[in-house]
């Protein structure tokens, strides 16, 4: 492990704060990732040097600005190993990519009858707009469940699968259990069945691989704000054959070829899919995070992350009464918890007063919830600057916690 | 009966002596513990306020234009937010229920802490308390 | 005139760039503004210090991330004096709160054989939501001309206005024209119909009147970037009783109540409306924005405008063979023009090497310029730091492009 | 006839005399209104290649193997730059055409100006361009 953790620490602006007098412990990456200091530079430089509108301009500062914006994206079309830069559209999140593949995708392949299947470990936003449009277009909604370890059913995906599927929706990683997916196997068999796949990413782009080719991904959708990106940009990668055949999914600026009040003809992907200003900063800033992530070895920050995984596991299993939920075959940076008797929204507000930030509740996903007959779980989730100190940091004051309860 | 004005300013000094925020909140569970008490009877869907984590029961009922209130929750904080909510609205007039500006939560700090999350409820609760009252002015509910 | 212009251009880092090795003039506000260093600090101090996801957190960061981006809700309420903070919907931008309501009042309130009223001035964003809406839904799609002057056809619109009518959305201001709608009329006739409207407030709410309740709007969208903010944020505002009624528009998480593999139900306004993580730092930033032109006095920023407008106006028409595209009886910020016998793109090309910043082209209202039987025109837009020096620059700088084109 | 990295140092060393972007443009426009002109009957909806904010009509044929091109445009900037690319493409091997690197728009830092851009149509022309070559290679078009 070449890593060098205090290095990338001291890139962290936030992660020498004190929060209510002592050090931040931050343990909430699976809501929201930290930026390193290139990230805020690129945004700070953007808006005090070249801010303009793009595409359109021809102006020195609307160049800068669409050169900054269209680098970023040729930066992410490597990232994620997409065939082309065309193939990388510009979304507010994860959430929206998926809304506009659920909607497009939905009006052009998707009739009363057919199938779309997802998962019960799906987060809200991979489950709901599934819902919405198989209601709209008259679809049959299929879910797939987990087995007690956090594994997906692949028996009962296999029988779940026929000819009227069109598309499958999963997740990469479970941001409740941590759980890796088998992607590739995953993939294969829905287009066996001649289905698309979209892959929900958000969890896995920045902790696992992320090659859209090597998995044969029809769609997949990411947030920046979740690989130390600014927040309000995500990423949509759609093959170039979908991205063709599918319709837009909003009308506006930049979206058109030709308007009239008799007809108006779209562009290309992917402008087809941007319409209205984009967040112009977005694409830059998140350009920022990969190529932070690029100077370093992503393999030795996989095995850094595993091992501060494997080590949180074991420090808080120490713990009386405390139940892991989450454990699937192969799992990545998610350690969800409960402890007997105590209310997780209590133990999370509790760590708080010492510095450690947890998140609590259902995490947007309330039918993982729902099949573990739970309310919620307090998670910690990890990053590529946590430490062993951080996982000590939050057993010690989990151990404060109980005591103060009474425990 | 103490004014709902008077009752936040004995809720401020109380905290005030406690300057810690890991002693606020064990005196904030204590209080939940001590007076939040629910019939089971009264644990009804009906009587359910939603906060995104934590679940609350809480009974109303309108005595000739008083409102008297019964609380619980599955959280020992989210107790004792009701439990601060019983002590300054139950049995006061529904009028001043209406009125009512709750200031303690801001003086007591625990508005940094925890007003402007929808994860325990606490708004659903004044929210849901208020609008009680409306209905109750005069003895009407 | 108490503003002082020299005070504000000082505040607003990026003015004071060279460009070619020239002064910086920037006419291109229309396109996007430039951002005062309040709001470019806001972000840095958000990314810096107290990043993190919102509204289910329960730890410290979570809290002030909650309550800046609620905070921010609140400033924007109070600019555009509506009566509910819920009433305040964040978007991508115009574009996307249009889309919004285009789909959500689309599916619930337009059937076959309605009506749906736009104008011929509309932005390409306020025009190919509604056709594609009318499309799926089966709608008539209505288009209210301009006169020779560029002021709306108000008889044609009393024409089209009928009980088949169910929402008419018109630009408050023309982005091309510079036309000042009579909103209080236009949505008072619509109103009369039995008809909702949506205003299209992307060029008005940073320069002239913005109180949704006087102008009794029912939607009202606009951008961040183009009032001084950051890039990817937009509000949509609607009347409360119209959030109520109309479904969602995007599905995930944030916007729902309970999710069950059986059943959906979703949140109050606005969160119901604000599916997945929000761009949180946007709301912060246009907060400060607004903050910093509530620190000014805004008579003194319109009649600083309308004073540079003026001026502009007529040192334009001091040049030969130049037409200027509207003359509305109310007019604000927006100077088009072309010269004859000189594309627009060279002219706007050209002036770029002195330094001068426009915009040229369609400026995405092709339906205006197919009216105008023209390809495009050359754009000079005005925001609160522009002066008359930037026009004596702006015509010095066309002066020498002739020259140099040998006219 | 030269080869195209040689047309495009040539051009390179021409555009070197002048550092001052006034005198690049002014030369630029200069080069196009003396180098293209197309017939009008080649002034097709067909041979529309779309920019954004400008017209340009590329006419392409086909003589064995080899690419021949036309072209015009109502823009003077846009002309030179199709001028630019004719001095470049036309009269080449269709296979030369395809494998085609084309620094010279960096080299002489137009790319900064001008190819980032959708507004001209410059990308445009240059795909078209090198379809159409793919279509001609070894004549067959
Ligand atoms: C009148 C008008 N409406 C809508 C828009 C679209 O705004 P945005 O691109 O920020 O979504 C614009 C911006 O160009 C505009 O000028
Ligand atoms: C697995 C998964 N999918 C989707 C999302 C939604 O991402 P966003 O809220 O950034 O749109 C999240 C984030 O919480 C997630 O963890």
């Amino acid at each position: 492990m070449a890593i060098d953790i205090d290095k990338i620490r001291a890139d962290f602006p936030i992660l020498s704060t004190l929060v209510n007098g002592k050090p931040l412990v931050y343990l909430d990456n699976a809501a929201t990732t930290q930026k390193p200091r290139p990230v805020i530079e690129a945004i700070t430089d953007y808006y005090s040097s070249y801010n303009s509108n793009i595409h359109r301009g021809t102006h020195h500062l609307s160049n800068l600005a669409t050169e900054a914006h269209e680098a970023a994206r040729k930066t992410i079309q490597r990232y994620i190993n997409a065939e082309h830069a065309h193939e990388v559209i510009f979304t507010r999140g994860t959430t929206e990519a998926i809304n506009l593949v659920a909607f497009s995708f939905g009006e052009a392949f998707v009739n009363p009858g057919d199938d779309v299947i997802v998962t019960t470990m799906d987060h809200h936003s991979n489950f709901v707009p599934w819902q919405m449009m198989c209601e709209r277009r008259g679809a049959n909604f299929r879910v797939v469940p987990f087995d007690e370890n956090g594994d997906l059913r692949l028996d009962v995906y296999q029988n779940l699968l026929g000819e009227k599927t069109r598309i499958v929706a999963f997740n990469h990683v479970s941001n409740s259990l941590g759980t890796i997916n088998p992607a590739k196997k995953v993939i294969q068999m829905a287009h066996d069945a001649g289905a698309a796949v979209l892959v929900d990413a958000a969890q896995s782009v920045q902790h696992i691989e992320h090659d859209v080719r090597a998995l044969d991904a029809d769609f997949y959708a990411f947030s920046g704000h979740k690989i130390y990106g600014p927040t309000g940009i995500g990423v949509l990668y759609g093959k170039e054959a979908w991205l063709d055949a599918i319709p837009p999914y909003q009308g506006g600026g930049e979206m058109i070829d030709q308007v009239s009040i008799e007809r108006t003809t779209y562009n290309k992907p992917p402008f087809k899919f941007e319409a209205g200003t984009p967040n112009i900063v977005g694409p830059i800033g998140l350009a920022a995070a990969i190529d932070y992530l690029n100077g370093l070895d992503f393999a030795d920050i996989m095995a850094s992350e595993d091992s501060v995984l494997k080590y949180g596991r074991s420090r808080l299993l120490e713990i009386d009464g405390l139940t892991i939920y989450g454990n699937a075959q192969h799992r990545t940076s998610i350690l969800a918890f409960n402890i007997d008797g105590v209310h997780h929204y209590d133990l999370g507000t509790l760590l708080d007063t010492h510095g450690v930030a947890v998140r609590t509740g259902h995490h947007c996903t309330q039918p993982i919830m729902t099949a573990l007959q739970i309310d919620g779980t307090v998670r910690a989730s990890l990053a590529l600057y946590n430490t062993r100190d951080d996982i000590d940091a939050l057993v010690a004051a989990i151990r404060k916690v109980l005591k103060m309860l009474g425990r | 009966m103490a004014s709902i004005q008077e009752i936040q300013g004995q809720i401020v000094d109380d905290f005030s002596f406690l300057p810690a925020w890991d002693e606020r909140y064990a005196y904030l569970i204590e209080l939940g513990q001590k007076n939040t008490l629910l019939p089971e009877e009264y644990r009804t869907e009906d009587n359910i306020v939603r906060g995104c984590q934590s679940l609350v029961w809480l009974h109303k009922e309108c005595r000739q234009g008083e409102v008297f209130l019964q609380a619980d929750s599955d959280s020992l904080i989210v107790k004792g937010l009701a439990a601060l909510l019983l002590q300054v609205f139950s049995g006061q007039p529904a009028e001043a229920v209406i009125k009512a500006d709750l200031t303690f939560f801001k003086e007591i700090g625990l508005d940094k802490h925890l007003s402007s999350q929808r994860a325990n409820g606490l708004l659903a609760m004044v929210e849901e308390i208020k609008a009680f009252a409306a209905q109750c002015v005069g003895g009407a509910a």
